[in-house]
């Protein structure tokens, strides 16, 4: 294992802003797009459904 | 006598607007002296199938030929036997009627000099208002200088939107007049009107596109679709 | 073999295709973001150069590769699409585009996050990274088209030609880019000259580039199927679905 | 063929004599945005020449941009572009006769003011000389890209910023290597390879950009 310990692991040598900002970033995006992309879906079935309803009044 | 052969056919000819289909599995022909009148419903499609006709949008399905090739293999000859009015009239209004008749004409590659245009104009009813910019025109004038471009362009085949509105009475019969010289010197016609059109002596062909409407049915029908 | 391709050419079977195929990547892709980031953190050795910092390529590399090559794909879609006219190729061309963007936006983040401790500098005019920033900028401008055209039709053709003629001018936006960078700072600063790759790096490195392709695809599929299911609304296999997902 | 090009061209030109304001709100912009920028970076002549070759481009880059979203729209608005459509000659002259006259128009006129802004920057003479050269090989380059992104974005809401959000990015190498010639005629470093490559660049456009705007205009008028 490389690092003796957790906090040195945080700490990354001393750059632990840059790669942390770097990873951190990367994953709040990611995971910003795959809840964009569930939610897109859901709410495109929705408005189908609804479309749908109206049409076939 | 002009030749009775179809130079116009369309074969199962199929229209969408965005994702709606407006007609499907259509289809007609026309030949020389023969006028097509297309009936139908407010956004029916007919409007559509008139730009469809004239190669500017692409239908859904089916094919158009002129003079038996695809539309798209002879567009340049189709063309230049071809000339379209539709709802806008394509007139430039920083030029005077004289010159944008002769700028169009020389676009689609027609000799036209300053005295044809100024006969084709008179003839049509604007002989006052030659050398003014076309900007100061009524709408009613400036659909005159489209007709006369019209004329001047010489196609066998005329294609024309609801190319009476906005006109009085005296356009109403010029217009009758255009069409049935046109028609009778074997020209072809494509044409949408919801006016009552006199055209004695010749040869209509109707189309009807959508449904066929009473006169009250017509509003309550277009706007539930 | 070519009829099964063409079969899949259509929406609906396409549609249950991507469906099948989209866990397979979504898994695919998380286990081996695991094990890359378990290499990049665990097993790479500490550059002697530049300590620990240097850990960010293994995520800043994948994405600018990725941004730049989810380009080249669109641009081979919509050529496709233009050429045959198959609606599928542009709708595949509009569900690559967000996620090539988000890439582009990592390249440039994670480049600067870099970029402050090696030169000093948030912002660097290196030649890549002003050229994935203009990147940036085209994927921006083909989304902005395809919105603001409400046409489907018109937007998928206008939005491949613009990916046309922006994927012709890329390799020029980089050489003029290059070209201009050179003149200013001369090659004191220099990106070309990565760390020296241990063997382990390069792997980590590869290891987070399928990674980051199999999430490509895997999103680009989730957000393609929502396409076509607004495109053939009006066909009834969208209405069964519709019904079945009551 | 070449006639209907030459038609074009000169139907643009006569359209453009008519309406002269458009004209001359295109070049004053290109002067008011140009003396902006002493005002905000400070009248040090040694600073000022070193970015006039970057000012003075970016200038002509928004002043076309500016008068490229009107290239096809006016046309479109009253039918005469379905009428140029509809004639028997390929879409292609229409769209590179178009983006000619909008070079003519409004390209030639930048490289007649540049000098006068040159003075202003205090640039010396030949670097002047050379900045005139740029913009005669460069602007081309603006309307024909320029063409492109007008006749894609024909008869959107919000044409004109979306044009710009197009077409920028596509501008950068001719921004490049423009400024870049001035700036290498300032140091001394000579700018035949800058202006070359500019030259290349422009003749590319030139081979692409006409088709590309043809097949968006096809589908824009749909």
């Amino acid at each position: 294992m490389m690092w003796a310990s957790w906090g040195e692991f945080w700490a990354m040598g001393g750059y632990g802003l840059y790669v942390w900002g770097s990873y951190g970033a990367a994953f709040i995006v990611i995971l910003i797009e795959i809840i964009s992309l569930g939610r897109g879906h859901k709410q495109t079935l929705k408005r189908l459904k609804r479309m749908k309803a109206w049409e076939s009044q | 006598m002009p030749d009775t052969a179809a130079v116009l056919t369309v074969h199962d000819l199929a229209c969408a607007r965005g994702e709606r289909t407006l007609f499907s599995d259509m289809n007609f022909q026309l030949c020389q002296g023969e006028l097509l009148l297309v009936q139908g419903g407010n956004g029916r499609g007919k409007t559509s199938l008139l730009r469809l006709l004239t190669g500017l949008s692409h239908p859904l399905a089916g094919e158009i030929r002129w003079r038996g090739e695809a539309l798209a293999d002879n567009r340049e000859q189709y063309h230049r036997e071809m000339a379209y009015l539709g709802h806008l009239n394509g007139i430039k209004d920083e030029l005077t009627p004289v010159e944008n008749l002769r700028l169009a004409a020389e676009l689609s590659r027609i000799p036209l000099s300053e005295q044809e245009a100024e006969r084709a104009l008179s003839d049509i009813g604007l002989a006052r208002c030659l050398d003014l910019p076309a900007r100061v025109l009524s709408f009613g004038q400036r659909r005159r200088v489209a007709l006369a471009s019209l004329v001047t362009a010489g196609a066998l085949l005329w294609i024309l939107d609801e190319p009476l509105t906005g006109l009085d009475i005296h356009g109403v019969a010029l217009i009758e007049g255009l069409l049935r010289d046109h028609v009778s010197r074997g020209g072809m016609v494509v044409m949408t009107t919801h006016q009552a059109l006199s055209l004695d002596g010749v040869r209509i062909v109707p189309l009807q596109v959508g449904p066929v409407l009473t006169k009250i049915e017509e509003e309550i029908e277009c706007c539930a679709s | 073999m070519s009829i099964a391709i063409f079969k899949y050419a259509a929406p609906m079977n396409f549609y249950g295709l991507a469906g099948r195929l989209i866990p397979w990547f979504a898994w695919s892709s998380g286990i081996l973001t695991a094990i890359g980031l378990y290499l990049a953190f665990f097993v790479a050795p500490t550059d002697f150069q530049q300590g620990e910092a240097y850990r960010v390529i293994f995520l800043h590399v994948p994405a600018a590769w990725m941004s730049m090559f989810i380009y080249m794909v669109m641009a081979f879609w919509s050529a496709v699409g233009l050429a045959w006219n198959t609606r599928l190729s542009f709708m595949m061309s509009r569900a690559l585009a967000p996620t090539g963007a988000v890439f582009a936006f990592l390249s440039l983040w994670t480049g600067a996050l870099w970029g402050k401790p090696m030169w000093g500098a948030w912002w660097v005019w290196d030649a890549r990274l002003t050229s994935s920033l203009i990147l940036f900028f085209l994927y921006v401008g083909i989304m902005s088209l395809w919105s603001a055209i409400d046409d489907p039709r018109r937007g998928d053709k206008a939005g491949a030609l613009l990916t046309l003629i922006g994927a012709i001018n890329v390799p020029i936006i980089y050489f003029s880019v290059k070209w201009w960078n050179t003149l200013h700072q001369g090659s004191t600063i220099n990106m070309t000259k990565a760390p020296s790759m241990a063997a382990i790096m390069l792997a980590g490195m590869l290891v987070m580039v399928f990674a980051a392709w199999f999430y490509a695809i895997a999103a680009s599929l989730v957000r393609v199927r929502g396409i076509i299911l607004e495109r053939e609304r009006q066909t009834e296999w969208v209405a069964e679905i519709l019904e079945g997902k009551a | 063929m070449l006639r209907f090009l030459i038609a074009v061209i000169r139907r643009d030109l006569r359209l453009a004599a008519r309406r002269k304001g458009d004209w001359m709100t295109s070049q004053f912009f290109f002067v008011m945005v140009v003396s902006m920028f002493p005002l905000g970076i400070g009248p040090d002549p040694v600073m000022l020449s070193k970015v006039a070759g970057g000012v003075l481009w970016v200038a002509a880059l928004l002043a076309s941009l500016l008068s490229l979203s009107r290239l096809f729209a006016d046309d479109h608005h009253d039918g005469s572009l379905e009428q140029m459509l509809l004639s028997p000659n390929p879409t292609v002259l229409l769209a590179l006769g178009k983006a000619l006259a909008h070079w003519l128009i409004y390209g030639i006129p930048l490289l007649l003011i540049a000098p006068v802004l040159g003075v202003q920057f205090s640039l010396p003479a030949d670097a002047i000389g050379v900045l005139m050269l740029s913009l005669l090989i460069g602007t081309p380059v603006l309307s024909l890209l320029g063409s492109v992104g007008a006749a894609l974005t024909l008869g959107l809401r919000g044409g004109g910023v979306l044009l710009t959000l197009l077409i920028l990015p596509l501008y950068v190498p001719a921004l490049i290597f423009g400024a870049g010639a001035v700036d290498a005629t300032l140091s001394g470093l000579g700018a035949e390879a800058n202006l070359s490559l500019l030259a290349a660049f422009m003749v590319m456009t030139l081979l692409v950009s006409p088709w590309v705007a043809a097949a968006a205009l096809k589908v824009s008028i749909e």
